[in-house]
């Protein structure tokens, strides 16, 4: 009787399954909040072909950043890229891929997904490159494109407590797009700072109710900070 | 003559009321918080997902859960939240935020904005501010009036691919503050010593000048 | 002979699976959950925001901020989480939730499901049933095969207003456990001492019948 | 300068500004986490030819009910309804009219209104007489139907804590539809257990950020239980 035991303990176990040309959603912004140690078990599995879908994609050598290395990466789904060098070679080659999405409605797809919400209208977009093609409606006067939701067969996630229950909570900013892409896996897989007991989480102030995670793993963080900025 | 980019920031704050909710984008609209006027209360809204934005923290405050849309270190004031990206695009596409500020390579008369995209450079994508200029109740631009080599940026029609059509209402440039209505853009203040002439020479768009422009003030 | 409401909830009950979440509706559903096997762990769901709903209160627990999708008072389990509305049917709609079990007036091979409505009576309303039925993976109807007048409940077409189309796959009654698929009822199982000849009769449906039908277990 | 402080000394003041044929979003399920008091001052006011969005509509005597005395309601848009004689009554004369919509899409369209997304698509009610005479879609082979948001002239919420700002928590199921109402009134107002100091709510786990509520008022609070069940 596993339960609701949903902890593993080895990054392998965490990320069994994982296949070529699978979609990947993965939390996190820039590279705060990123669930450090799955990413690296991804770049081990030296998985191909992938469609990740996540705000961003790292710096050269820490972050999603490190899958291009062997070009692991086929698509980036995202609002904001180009942080590292390797990134803009490989897309100018055309080795890789890049579908932009606006930051709000990219949260929003991931959310759908989660939600059984197929598609939803947004003004975000319209009248520019993001609307070509996208169905228009409008309501009260204003047009609107019509946006599908995106699932991953995994999601990754990172998190600052969670239980054996897959309960999470984040931490301060920390928290960005890890509880959309939570619900968006159809593998959803948790790094996390430290687990706790059932019990200890209140349970008004989960973040992620554990019914959307299916593994947890306990992770060790770097925190790399992208622009420290102190005041002056 | 020109403002600086802190007088520009100077000017826009000024544009702020008592208890609007700002949000922020990099570079000349980050400085006006610097210059919030004593007398009233703004809070910023940072788009990755934190209302109630705070300075950039001390060595000892420094936290690397603690960022900005820029991805720089901030601190959180009393009375801060912090949500989740689809919660902070929920606010901001929701019409919540007041005020959203924000720069741009052109606007034109129909208040159509570009700022996110030159073809054939590198391009790095929109990040929020398509939904910023979606969803904002009140979007100021700021830039300068041209670019380095004089051609305007308030044109008769954007040439680059667009950030968000019809959206745009009023421009805080080096030159001037305008208005955008009635497909034309509208002078409202000079910056001090600068012409309606100087103004109109570097204004591609039809603008409309009505009465005597006063100069921007700085009290 | 036809079963009682606990041995149909008994029978439900021996459906689930380790591991699984499930949202029981009111009534036969309700009860199942005193019969879930002493060797697994189910969840259960109340749709009202509840994800690990316990026993009710004793009176010293009872509280009137903590109640179920019935409005009945109820406890949270250690290690359940608590969640606004809009979260609770993301989880349903989204599939999250692995089993639904509700009542029905009616069944049609199709696999539609009749449950909220009797024209011409008060409709009170579907509450979460519609999001119920369109999002669980897998939905267990419970219902007596015949209404008190012996007319079948299980029909070649549903005649009352539905609450979902072509999501019911198993049904339970007092009767017979039957699957539906190729536009038929198929036969399981049947109630003990009940035959199969007495079950065809009370179906008004296409029911395959293939092969020994067992009884229903107990054990 | 009032800055942020949205805390109000009066129900008339909380309420101000409300008008006769008014939409109104409210918190609450079955009589949990219902703003007692700001329905009490709407009957005092005696609006007239409301229409309500809300899970419920009350008991005979208590929550939303009590506005069917004086015949305030033109309209209630819910899931589930009827608890009381008088709605029914009302129902069968012709002098109420009911709008019935599943509980999760009424959720989703109060989300939806306050996220500036003004129609989704869900599976929830196709086929069914809640789909009739909407557009339908197919995503992945199945069909789907379209469905509108829905924004209140005023939206009231009833929270457990909130702080000066408007951000709100709330116990227990006593959430339920009150955040989602929160961010669909052009004016919310919130009825709170317990007015804290800003800095009170830990940031990363307050329900309802300030930014969608625009009055805060202290209430007291009955809390009837609708279904009083006790472990046997």
């Amino acid at each position: 009787m596993a339960g609701f035991d949903k902890v593993v303990s080895s990054y392998a176990e965490a990320m069994a399954g994982l296949t070529d040309n699978m979609t990947i959603i993965a939390g996190g912004f820039g590279l705060c909040g990123i669930p450090e140690g799955l990413i690296k078990q991804i770049k081990n599995m030296q998985t191909k072909g992938l469609t990740i879908v996540s705000n961003n994609c790292g710096v050269d050598d820490f972050g999603l950043g490190i899958l291009l290395e062997d070009k692991q990466v086929k698509k980036m789904v995202s609002s904001y890229v180009g942080e590292n060098a390797l990134f803009e070679q490989q897309l100018l080659n055309g080795e890789l891929e890049v579908e932009l999405t606006p930051q709000g409605t990219l949260a929003e797809k991931m959310r759908a997904a989660g939600a059984g919400i197929p598609a939803f209208y947004t003004a975000t977009g319209y009248g520019t490159p993001v609307g070509e093609g996208k169905e228009v409606k409008e309501f009260n006067g204003r047009p609107y494109i019509l946006e599908e939701s995106i699932m991953g067969d995994f999601a990754i996630v990172k998190a600052y407590k969670a239980d054996r229950f897959g309960n999470c909570i984040y931490r301060h900013t920390a928290q960005n797009f890890n509880p959309m892409a939570a619900t968006a896996g159809k593998i959803t897989v948790v790094e996390v700072e430290e687990i706790v007991e059932p019990g200890e989480l209140d349970p008004s102030q989960i973040h992620t109710p554990g019914i959307y995670v299916d593994r947890v793993i306990q992770g060790s963080f770097e925190k790399r900070i992208e622009r420290k900025v102190l005041a002056k | 003559m020109a403002l600086s980019r802190e007088q520009i920031a100077m000017r826009v704050a000024q544009e702020f009321q008592d208890g609007d909710y700002i949000n922020l984008g990099i570079g000349i609209p980050t400085l006006a918080a610097n210059y919030v006027p004593a007398d009233i209360e703004v809070m910023l809204q940072s788009e990755n997902g934190l209302l109630g934005m705070g300075p950039n923290p001390t060595e000892d405050e420094l936290d690397a859960d603690m960022i900005n849309a820029g991805k720089e270190t901030v601190t959180a004031i009393t009375g801060a939240s912090i949500f989740n990206s689809a919660e902070s695009f929920a606010m901001i596409r929701g019409g919540h935020v007041d005020f959203t500020v924000l720069g741009a390579f052109e606007v034109d008369v129909f208040g159509n904005i570009a700022s996110w995209m030159i073809p054939n450079k590198l391009i790095k994508g929109m990040g929020g501010a398509m939904d910023l200029v979606a969803g904002a109740k009140n979007i100021i631009v700021t830039m300068t009036h041209a670019d380095k080599k004089g051609n305007s940026k308030l044109l008769p029609k954007c040439t680059l691919p667009l950030t968000g059509v019809n959206c745009i209402t009023r421009i805080i440039t080096d030159l001037a503050v305008l208005e955008v209505k009635n497909q034309a853009f509208y002078l409202k203040e000079r910056a001090p010593g600068v012409s309606v002439e100087e103004i109109r020479e570097k204004t591609a768009g039809e603008l409309v000048v009505e009465g005597e422009i006063p100069e921007m003030s700085f009290a």
